[in-house]
This record gives C-alpha cells, structure tokens and sequence, in this order.
C-alpha cells in the first residue's frame, strides 16, 4: 500500500475528486493548505503598506491505495489537476505498513 | 404618491404653507420636530440596509468573492450619493417634462433648500425628503447586484451602476413619484417603491444574469455560502431598515406611518414563517436561508402596499409573498439561468405581487389620499396597477438589455476565467477576506 | 403601569381625548408627531434586539450548532408576530377579565386601530403602542432558548414556543401592564419588563434546562464558544436596542424616556465594570465574555426601575446587578445544570434585583405616576414588589414545568444523540454554517 | 457652539423657557417631543459608533488579537460612562473657571436634572443633552487606541484611559463648548467634534504610537488584517452612527439637522470615492479597505464643518478627506512610525483640515448661529479657526506625552515579548476570538 | 519510530486524547480534515437547490511514536474512536526515519 | 528524497521559511494544526467555568528535499525556529519513493 499526496489548485478539487471515484478510489482525505512554490505569489496592498503574499493557498488530498492502484492514480490525478499554469502542484508517494479501519478492526487492502 | 401621504387634514395647511414659503422664504416655524426626526433616523435606516444588503450578499458567495460583494454595495453608496445631489435627484423629483422625467433645474442641489418642499413633503426640510430619497436610489443598483454576484469586473459596474441609475432608476422614480410622472398622474400606487425598487432591481436583475452568463462551475460545483450567520445578520439589518424604508415613506410621523410599521412587520413575519414552513414540507427541513428569504420576500411584497393595507390584508399578503417567491426560485433552478442569488425571484416577484395585491386590499380607510382595490369595492385600481407594472417591467427589460450589450461590446461585463478561479477579492481588489 | 408614563400633566388632557375620540374618531390632531416618531423607531430598536441576542447566543455555541442557535431567534421574531396580532396582544392588553386576562375582543386587531387608545398611550395611535409590545412578546422567549442551546428539537421548539407565549408571556403581561390586571391595580411596578420579559424567561430557562438535560459531554469536554466577536457584537446590539426597550416605555418623548435613556446606559455601564473588575480580582483575569455579559446583566436589571429611579441608583443598581449575575453564575458551576447561556444567572437573577431594588429606589421626582420606595420614605412599595416578583417566579416555574412535560412525553424535548453530535445545523435545518 | 445650533427665533423663547424654569421649575410644556426623539436616537447612534469602531479595528487586528481590540471598546464604553456621570460631565460642560475648565459643581450631575438647561439645549431636558455628550466622550479614546493596537497592556490601558480623558478630553471639550470656554468666547467653531473628538485623539495617537513603539515583527512580517468583512461592516455602523453624531449636535430635529446630516452622507460618499479611485489610479486597484478608510476620513472631515456648510462644498471636502488622509497614510508608510490602524493620518488629519475648511465655506445662510467663511466674504474666520487647532494640537500632544511617559515608569505601556507573541486575547484576557 | 495517522469523528478527538494520554502517549499534532469514503455524505438545500456533500468534517491525529507503543496505540484509538457506525475513519502507519526536538536538538527517540 | 516534516510556533512561520529560502529550498506546503505535548496548555475562564485547552496553535509545514539537502534542511529548521522554550516543536523525517510535478509530468529530483 503506498500513501499518495497530491497538492492542488483549489478550484480543481471537484474534478480531481470526479475522475478519482470514476476509477474506484473509494476514500480520501483533503484540507486545506498554503503553498509556496515557483509560482510567485502576489502583492496585497493595505492602505498603502504592500505585503508579499508568498503563500497561496492549495488543497493537499492524501490517499492510501494499493499497490497497483498507484499508477492509475498518479495518472489520473495528473491529468484533473492540470491547467498548465505553474502552481498546478505536486504529487508525492510514500510507503505505508498498515491500514485498520476503526469500525471493523479490517488490516491492510480490505482495510482501505 | 408620496406627497400626499399624511393625514389629508394637513393638505390644506401645507397648500398655505407653500404660499406662505414662497412669499417669504425661510418659513421656518412650518418645519415640524417629530415629523423631521422621523424622516431623518429613517433615513439612516434606510441608508443601513445597503451595508445590511452588502452582508446579506456576502455571506451567500464564496469566501474568495466576499470582498467583491461587499464593495460593490459600498461603491454604490458613494457612487449613487453623489449621482444624487449633482442630477439624479433633480431629474426624479425635479420639474417634470412630459410626465417622464425630471429636468436639470435642481442641477447640484440648486434650489433644493432647507424649507420644506409642499409638492413632496410639507412639513420637513425639502433637503430631508431628498437625502432620503437618495438612500432608495442607493439601495435599488445594489439588489441588483445579487444576480450576478462573484463575476462581474469591477470597472464595468461602476460604469453600469451609474447608467443604470440614471436611465433606468431615475426615470421609473419620475414617473411613479414624481410631481406630473405619468403613472402617478394616471393614480398609479407604489407607496415605497415596489415598482420603483424592486420591479425595476428584480427585472433588471433577470436580464444581467442572462448576458452575463453562468458563473464557471455552476451547476456542477457545489457553491457553498460562506458564511450563512453574515447572511442572516445581514437580513435582520434589512428588516430593521425596512421599517425606515417604509414607514417613513409616509414623510411624517403619525397614523399613516405607523400603519405602514405595523404592516410592513407583520408582512416580513409572514414571509419567514411560509417559506419555511414551505421547505418544511416540500424538502423535509425549515432552512434558515429559506427563513431570512422569506422574511426579505415579504418586505419587499409589502411594500407597495405599505401605506395603503391593513394588518390582515398585510399577514395574507406576507404569507403567499413566501409561496410565491420561494415557487419562482425554484423555478429558477429548472430554467438553469445563473440569478445567482435570487435578485428576479425574490424581488421582481416580490415586488409585482405587492403591487397588483394592493390593488385588491386598498383602503381609503388607512390612507385616504390613497384609493380604494377590488375588495373594497373599487375594480379599477388593479387595471392601473396592472398597467404600471407592465411599464416597468418592461422599460427595465429594455434598457438594461441595451445598456449590458454595449458594455459587453465595449469594456467586457465578466472577469477572466483566471480571474474568476481566484476571486473577485484577490483579482478585483488586490486583498483577501479572511485570515483567521 | 405603562399607561400612566407620561408626564402627569398630560393626563388630563388624554382623558379629553379619550371622550373626544369617543365622540369623533379617528382623532387625529391628537397623535403628537414627536411621540410617534419615538414610540416608532424605540420599536425598531426592540425589533433590533432579537436579532442582537440571536448573535449574542449564536457567538457562545460551537459552530455546528450556530445556525440553530440564530434560527431560533429569527423563527420566534416570526411565529409571535403572528400570533401576537392574531389573539396575543388582546390577551395581554385586551379588555380585562378577572385582572389575570384580556379577553378575546381584540382578535385579530379589531378594534385596534390608528387613533390612540388613552388606556395604554394617549398620544400616539393605538396600533403604534400594539406593535411595541409585540416586541416584548418576541424576545422574551427568544430569551429563554438560551438555556437549552444546543439541543432542543425544532418541532417541539416550535411548539412550545407558541404554547410559553401564549400561557406565560400573555398572562403575565396582563397582570403587569394590562388595564385592570392584578399587580398593575396592586400598585406593583415594572417600568420595561423586569418582571415580564426577564423573570418570566428567566425562571422558565431554568426549569427548561433542568427537563431538557445538560448537552452532552457537558462537563467532560471544553465546549469552547465559536465566536466571541459575534458574541460582543450581539451584545452591542442588545445595549443599543435597550435605549428603546427602557426609554420607550415612556411611550413618549420627553423627560422620562430622557431619565430611563440616561439610567439604563448608567445601569449598562456599571454591570460590564463589576463584573468585569470581579473576575479580575477573583480569577485574575477580566475577559471579555465576563464584560460583555455584565452589561446584558445591568442592562436587565435596570429594566423594571428604569423610569423610576435616578442616575445614582441606577450606578448602584448596574455595579451591583454585575457582581450579583456574577455569583449566579458561578454558583451554577457548582450546582451543575446546564443552563447553557446563563438565562438563569442573567435574567432571573437580574429582573428579580432589579424589581425590588425599585422599591428601594422609586421616587417621584422621577416619575410622578410612579411610587416612592424605601428611601424616599415608603417602605410598603418593597412588599408590593416581593409579592409581584414572587408570583412571577412561581407562575413561570409551574406552568412552564407542565408544559415541557407534556411536550417532553408527546414530541420529545432533544434531539437524538447522534444529530445532538452532527449539530443542530445539518440534523435539523440541512445546513452547514460556515464554509471558509 | 452648540447652544445656540437651532433656528435662531427659538432662542428668545429658550431665554424665555429658563427664566421661567427659574421660577417654577420643572417647566415640563418646554421640552420638544420632536427634538427629544431627535437627540435620544442621536445619543443611540453615536453610543453605537464605538462597538462599530470596535469592529472597524477589530477586523483590521491579527486574530490573536480581535478580543483584546473589541475589549478595550467596550471596556471605555463602561469607563467613561461612569467618569462622565461621575464628574466628567461637570469638567466639560459645568460653570466655567478661567474660560478652560468646569468646576466640579455637577458632581454626580447633581444640578442635572430633567428640565431644560438653555445654555446648550432649550428643548431637551438637560439629561438627554448629557447623556449625549457622553457618547463623545466615549468614542474619542476609543478612536485613540487603533495606534497602539496588537501590544497596549490592558492594567495600564485602563488608566490611560481614565486620565487621558480626564486631562485631554475634558478640557479640550470645555474650551470649545461649555459656556466660558476660551476657544467658544473666541469664536472658533466646531460643529460636532472635528476638534474636540478628532483632532485630539488623533494627534495623541500619534504620540502613543511613538511612545509605546511599533508591534513585533512590523515592517518585516506581514501582519494581515485577520477580516475585512469585520471591518467593513464596523465601517458601515460609524457611518450610519454619524448620522446622530453630527446631525444629533443640532441638538433639535429641524433645518439645521437636515442640513448638517446631508452634508455628512455627502461627505462620506466623496472620501470614498477619491481614496478609492486615488488607490486604483497610484497602485492599480481600488481596495475595499480604501473605500471605507476613505469614508471615514470624509465623514471625520466634515465633523467640525458640517451644521455650518452646504452640499456642494461638503462634496468638496469629502473629496479632498479622501484625498488627503490617503496621503498621510502613505507618508506613515515612508516615516516609518506604526501608528498601526491610522489614527492620526485619518483623524488627525480629517479634523484638521475639516475644521480649517469650514473656516472657507461656512455660510451665515446654513447656520445664523455659526459665522461665514472666507468663501462669503469673511477672511477672519480661518484664523480663529488655525488658532483653535493649533492649540489642541499643542495641548494634546503635550498631555498625552507626558502622561504615557509617566505610565510608562511605573506601570510599563506594552506587554511582554512572550505575550505579545500569544497574543491580547489569550494574554491579556485569557480568552480565544474564534474556535471554527 | 513509526508515524501512526488517525482520522477519526470530531466528537471522538478528546475521547481518543484522553485514552492516548493514559497509555503514555506525549505529543501528538492534530488538524481539522474533509473526509470523502464509504460514509455517504449528506444534502444541503440552499434555496431549493440541492447540494451533494461529499466530503464530512473528520480529524486526523498525527503522532510519531516508538515501534513498540504502535500495536498498544493503535488499539487504543481503535477502542476510543469506534461507534460501529460507518464513517468511523481509518488508522496509517508509516516508518519515520528520524525526530528531532527543536528546542534541545535530541535526536531519535528522546525526541518524541 | 525525503519528506521533512516541521512542527513549530506559528509566529516563527516567517523566519523559517525565510531561513530555508535563503538555502535553496524552492517549495514547501504549510497548514495550521494543534499541537498536544510537554508544553502544557493553558486555561480559558468563560463565566467563570474554566476550560483546560490541551491543543495549542502550531504550524506544520511540510516539504520534499533530495537526500543531500536533509541535513542542511534540518539544521536551518532547528536555527530559525528555536527559541529555547519548551513548545518549540519537532522535525519530523520520512521517506518518499516518487514525486510529480503536476504541470509538467517530471518525476523525482526534477520534479521537486
Ligand atoms: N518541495 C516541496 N515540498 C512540498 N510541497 C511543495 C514543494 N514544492 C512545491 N510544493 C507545493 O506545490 C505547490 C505548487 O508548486 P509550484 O512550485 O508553485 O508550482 P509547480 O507545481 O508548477 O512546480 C506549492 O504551492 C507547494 O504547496
Ligand atoms: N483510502 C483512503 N485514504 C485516505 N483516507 C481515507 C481513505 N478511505 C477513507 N478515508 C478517510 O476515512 C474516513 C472514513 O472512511 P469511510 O469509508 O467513510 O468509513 P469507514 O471508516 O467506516 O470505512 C473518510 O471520511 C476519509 O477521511
Ligand atoms: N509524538 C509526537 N507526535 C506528533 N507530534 C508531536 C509529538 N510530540 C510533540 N508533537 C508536536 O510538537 C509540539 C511541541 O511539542 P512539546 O512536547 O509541547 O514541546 P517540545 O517540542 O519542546 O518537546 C506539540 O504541540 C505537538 O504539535
């Protein structure tokens, strides 16, 4: 099993979510973030006084999928989130030992 | 109507007063205190439900579009103002030319003084009518605003809004409220501008959701509201307000005033209380937007009516208000037209069954410079309303069509999408609402 | 004892209208524009306040449950409008029976009309005094709700809502402030509700909190306030319209409304400072919540004195008001009910001071058509009080106590479990509060 | 000025009416139900200006802060309350000494009572017209603590506060309008408080932001405004407050007060715009903090000026407001100094060049009581004016200097590094704004 | 070490805490979530359009924790946080290479 | 590439992020969380009932390096976001198999 995080424009969360249960993810687990990146943030301006707002704000969704599971996933989240722009994000994958879920004591893939 | 909206026993009084004001002006001794107090705090009350609105709307977009919902209210309150003192008010009120407009005589304020104007307000300072008359020309731009919340570009509705003022506005206040406007003269009612404010904002409001387009993500996003508590503050301000909206369109403070607080209160209850009690049945659960809109649906309905009903004729009325509204928005979701927030089907509804029900329920009982409707005994009252509504309606179609055509040529209505996906606060304003 | 407010010179003069009014309605040179304009925009202000406490309640529960919260109070503003034009305004005001009633002859406001009624208000119309009660009769179990946030269910609510009204609010207004009712006739003295609107409410939050239940994980987890600026801004509110719930009750512009205006910001006053300042002393820190609250706590403890006393009582009156709301508060820590918002500790405790503390410092110099309490040499006044005050707490107790009961076995009182979990916001009305 | 800021034919029967009182006091026929509606509601509005201040910085605070900012609103609410009923009053307003200070013979208001006092209000009780002065004396060091917003010991905030307007405000307020006050006897004018209320809290601002020091992290951190929606509506309730501020110093409902509200909504209209539109132009987008800053920059600015001006000229000054304060919030950002929420570039500089500007547009034609400016005729009236400012310039920053010198030894201004980080709420009240 | 992420019911986190707590646990991070699974979301009605919920409020426990606190923490949050009701959440388990305490620069265990 | 994990006070935010700046780091995702641990919390009086907070406001910030950064990465976290008080917080450092820049496809170092 491995944990996918996936950093995203807000806006794109709906699709991303749309086409990941369109390929049988049945979990999820998102909030809300701030990013800084390359992609430069903007100035806001407050009577006067400019601030630099280096951090935007994204949607950080994680995920633990079986093994096989990973690549379809990537795939499928690359292509959702995409716009081209710079700031569309990042997708990170990690190992994961174990998986319970709480209500039945399941471990593992059936856990998921 | 409005000037002859106080006790008719007064009317003669304030004939002599006119004399006597034009023989020898200043006629100070002729400005009543209590009269004046009125329609000064209503004035403030009136000028509160634009921030109450601002709230209102805000609290029903996306925290990204708050700012944007906001200032468009509180850009109107700046705008407007002074639209106001430098033409909109003189070619409202101002001398009429051929029952359809004001002339450029009262340009600047010039002639408009502190003694009171007999044509509109006896017993205040005719500066007093007029400042609040401003807050209803203020209010009117800003319902509209509701229909095409968290996409418009902020240039282009500062240009709108003052067009809009003054083409459409300006010209429907003549008519209904002004010395020699045709609808008046033809004994046309609208005691607090159903037709003046929310026929012309509701209809108006239709128009722009329809070439303005959808917002991105409408109907396939979930477009939750931000913040519902804003909203319901922002209603309650509005109903608070309202009683300045309409109780002091009675310019004194007396039994006319009074019926049209009581009324106008009991209308709001009613709404609330059908709406709700509609959802209730109809989805299985009372809302609380469903409540503050419903509430906000009876206003509006009550108030061409206001100082013309009674109290019963005025809870009937608040009740189908909530039916009927809360029917057009719902209808508005089968059409599939973007009304993003309920400008048509609140207010427009609102706003025509208010003024076709007063041609039922009028009585020269409570405002004899008012008439008679259908159940007392006068049929002709509701063809005149009938009439009225239909001009306005149509005129606001009209104009606002041609006027969002051309800026749509000209300067573009909508933001970029870019510019949509960020917010109108950070695209529009350069600032973010929150930061907890 | 509202309708002898008014300075007693004028008295003779309204009787002159009564029989004129008698002879010839409408009456209308009788309506003073000044008094109107006061009675009008003091029950805008009143209105105000129920919205004011919706913050001022909405701020202090968590954030699942601030929709209820708000949609309590907006849904009461509606129901008891309704029923108040309906039968409830002639059940409190209506022509008397037995000094423990009005009668039904008012139903539906017939007979309620626009000329003044000198029983309650010589000077302004009939309807404008109606619709100032109806006020009174909104908050006042708006109120109550307070102490059992977060838990009850909306029907029942409903229900019982209509049912408290109609059973406890009415009769006792009546009893006070009713032509003929028993404590008005006995001489007993509530200038603005002391005893209808705070006792009443009051006393029955208490019995609704100990039927209802404590929340759950009452005592066990932190149920921390969600919003503490919406608390303090619903506060604001609350003191603001309290300028016309106080000095309204003139029911006139003058020099009482002026004495009652200048009290109740005294009283207002010196309850944030001790309460405030206790909390400093004893628990090291002044917070704002403990500010915020000893305003609403001097605020309603001057409500029954206020057109009775003079500025330097009311300072005492408010400084003593802020530490006594203070030790019922805390003193519910210990007993352990959930009295949730403090109905209890705030308003009971307070009405209860604040209607014998009049019989301390009563005078008539303030008020001629008051009374004199102890200090100004009148020492039965206090009896007349205690008596008053005694039969408010044991109405209230009892017919509220039957009243949940039976709700309690029919409807139910609470919420399930898991929708007490899930918040009163998506379980009972489908909505989510906030959406950042 | 203010006694003599109604229709000039009244003041003969005021005379009259004292005379009378005289002789057989209470002289109840005098009071004006109108004009006591008129002044109790302004004392209503401006009593809630300071809860809108509050909400006006409380947005612009970090959220770690709102409490503590909304708290020291408050708590003056309740300080000054008490002080001014205490002997505040009697040091403003009481029998002159010297032409600087009232004597103490109003203490606890005895001498206060209910009857007229024709000095300042010939138709109010003398009551209303304290009770109204308090809401002034409240807001000007409310306004004062935006500069050292985010760092003000709470311990020492209270006497500060305390002092400050014992020894700035009271004074300053006597030379100006209590009867014997050297800058009133001199012929400065001052309608509602450009002087008195603005020019004095702010120049102190602008000493406590120098003396307290700027906040941790100013300058290097960005220190976002925790929410513009608190914010705005903050700003909406002191514009709709303004209206009883400076309409209510009419202290009647007439002519006078119709003028000076016109020209208040006209001038905060104007400062809206031109901040705004001055923003879109210098930094390419109008913000919706610079609209409401530029509101409220317009409506300080035509404070002093507004019973003596008329419309055209107030849409001058509300332009210029904008214009200006905009201007000196920019300088701030180049000097460096945190006068953190622009108490001094807005009210320093709005009363300023308000109480100048009257000194070129007011009109004998507006006010018989004020005088005419340089525009009609009356080059000397600037002069008195520059004097009167430059003395409570000189005055306030002198007082203020000293008196935060001297705190600063003993009790210490700031609190702690560490505390500073946790913020006001939890440090100072031990108490969270927000739990979502 | 091991990195145990609970997401669990917000009603259930001071339950969970107390429990955690009483078996020794020390430090834990915790931050409010959006939960997308098994447990359908709810309808909200905003003026007679409805509006899919998918995504619940949940909260999710982070905590880093020694390998041989894992089984004895895991079955404690199981216990705490089960209802049996769907919805109930999920526990991962992932390896952590290295803790570091800021304050005193204690590396590894010392560090939790 | 590693994920390094940093929990620390949220008024040291700033500095931090300038500190990793200043050496190279070029992305980093941050949320608000609470923190549960030594630093004990402090006490809330609403009318006169107290309240034990337990969580503390904390920041997490989160971030992906290459292997050669881990330690420069770690030692500027510590640097900035000490104060020597307790409370000062944890890094935490956990391995990631795989990350993708959403915009462009890349994968690994590059994508970082
Ligand atoms: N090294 C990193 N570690 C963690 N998060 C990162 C890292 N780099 C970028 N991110 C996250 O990804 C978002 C997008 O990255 P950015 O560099 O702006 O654009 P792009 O995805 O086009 O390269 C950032 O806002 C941040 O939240
Ligand atoms: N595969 C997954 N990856 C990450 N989080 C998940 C996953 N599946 C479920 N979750 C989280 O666990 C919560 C509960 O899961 P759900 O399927 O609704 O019920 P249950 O825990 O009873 O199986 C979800 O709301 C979501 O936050
Ligand atoms: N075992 C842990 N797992 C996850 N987070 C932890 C753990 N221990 C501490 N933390 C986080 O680190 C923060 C600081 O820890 P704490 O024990 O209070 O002080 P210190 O960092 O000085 O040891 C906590 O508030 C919590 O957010």
């Amino acid at each position: 099993m491995k944990k996918i995080e996936a950093i995203i424009k807000p806006f794109k969360l709906d699709e991303v979510k749309n086409a990941l249960t369109k390929i049988g993810v049945q979990g999820m687990t998102v909030n809300e973030v701030k990013g800084f990146g390359r992609q430069k943030g903007h100035t806001e301006v407050y009577r006067g006084a400019e601030y630099k707002i280096d951090f935007l704000p994204k949607v950080r969704i994680e995920m633990i999928v079986t093994d096989e599971m990973v690549v379809k996933v990537i795939e499928t989240i690359e292509r959702a989130a995409k716009t081209g722009k710079i700031g569309d994000g990042k997708i990170f994958v990690s190992p994961v030992e174990e998986v319970i879920r709480i209500r039945t004591g399941e471990r593992g893939k059936d856990a998921i | 109507m409005k000037r002859v909206f106080f006790p008719l026993p007064m009317l003669g009084l304030l004939m002599a007063n006119a004399a006597l004001a034009a023989e020898s002006a200043p006629a100070l001794p002729k400005v009543d205190t209590g009269d004046t107090a009125w329609l000064l705090i209503s004035s403030a009350l009136v000028m509160l439900m634009t921030p109450g609105l601002a709230l209102f709307y805000g609290g029903m977009v996306r925290s990204k579009n708050v700012l944007g919902t906001l200032m468009q209210s509180f850009m109107i309150i700046a705008l407007i103002s002074v639209q106001w003192v430098i033409f909109g008010y003189s070619l409202s009120f101002g001398p009429d030319r051929w029952g359809i407009i004001g002339d450029l005589s009262w340009f600047g304020l010039s002639g408009v003084g502190l003694a009171p104007n007999p044509d509109y307000a006896g017993t205040v300072p005719h500066q007093a009518f007029m400042i609040y008359q401003a807050m209803f020309a203020i209010i009117t731009p800003a319902l509209l605003m509701g229909a095409i919340a968290e996409r418009m570009k902020f240039k282009t509705f500062v240009v709108f809004t003052l067009l809009w003022s003054t083409l459409v506005y300006d010209p429907i206040a003549h008519w209904v409220w002004g010395t020699g406007g045709w609808i008046r003269k033809m004994g046309g009612l609208d005691f607090a501008g159903g037709i003046v404010v929310h026929i012309s904002s509701g209809v108006s409001a239709l128009v722009a959701a329809l070439l303005v387009g959808k917002r991105k993500g409408f109907g396939t996003e979930p477009m939750a509201l931000h913040s519902l508590p804003m909203t319901i503050t922002g209603a309650a301000i509005l109903w608070f307000g309202w009683f300045g909206f309409n109780a002091g369109s009675a310019i004194a403070a007396g039994m006319l005033s009074t019926s049209a607080f009581v009324v106008t209160h009991i209308a709001g209850a009613g709404g609330a209380l059908s709406w709700a009690f509609g959802e209730w049945i109809y989805k299985g659960k009372p809302t609380t937007l469903g409540a503050v809109s419903g509430a906000v649906a009876g206003l509006a309905t009550i108030t061409p009516a206001s100082g013309f009903v009674g109290p019963m004729p005025a809870l009937f009325i608040g009740l189908t208000a909530g039916i009927f509204c809360y029917m057009a928005v719902m209808g508005k979701n089968k059409f599939g037209y973007d009304d993003s927030l309920d400008v048509f089907g609140i207010h427009a509804i609102g706003g025509t069954w208010g003024a076709l029900a007063l041609g039922l329920f009028a009585s020269k009982a409570i405002n004899a410079a008012g008439n008679n409707g259908l159940f007392f005994g006068n049929p002709s009252l509701i063809a005149v309303q009938a009439l009225s509504v239909v001009s306005a309606w149509v005129y606001s179609f009209v104009v606002t069509f041609i006027l969002l055509k051309i800026l749509g040529w000209t300067m573009g209505l909508r933001v970029s999408e870019e510019e949509e996906n960020s917010g109108l606060d950070l695209s529009q304003h350069g600032e973010t609402g929150y930061s907890f």
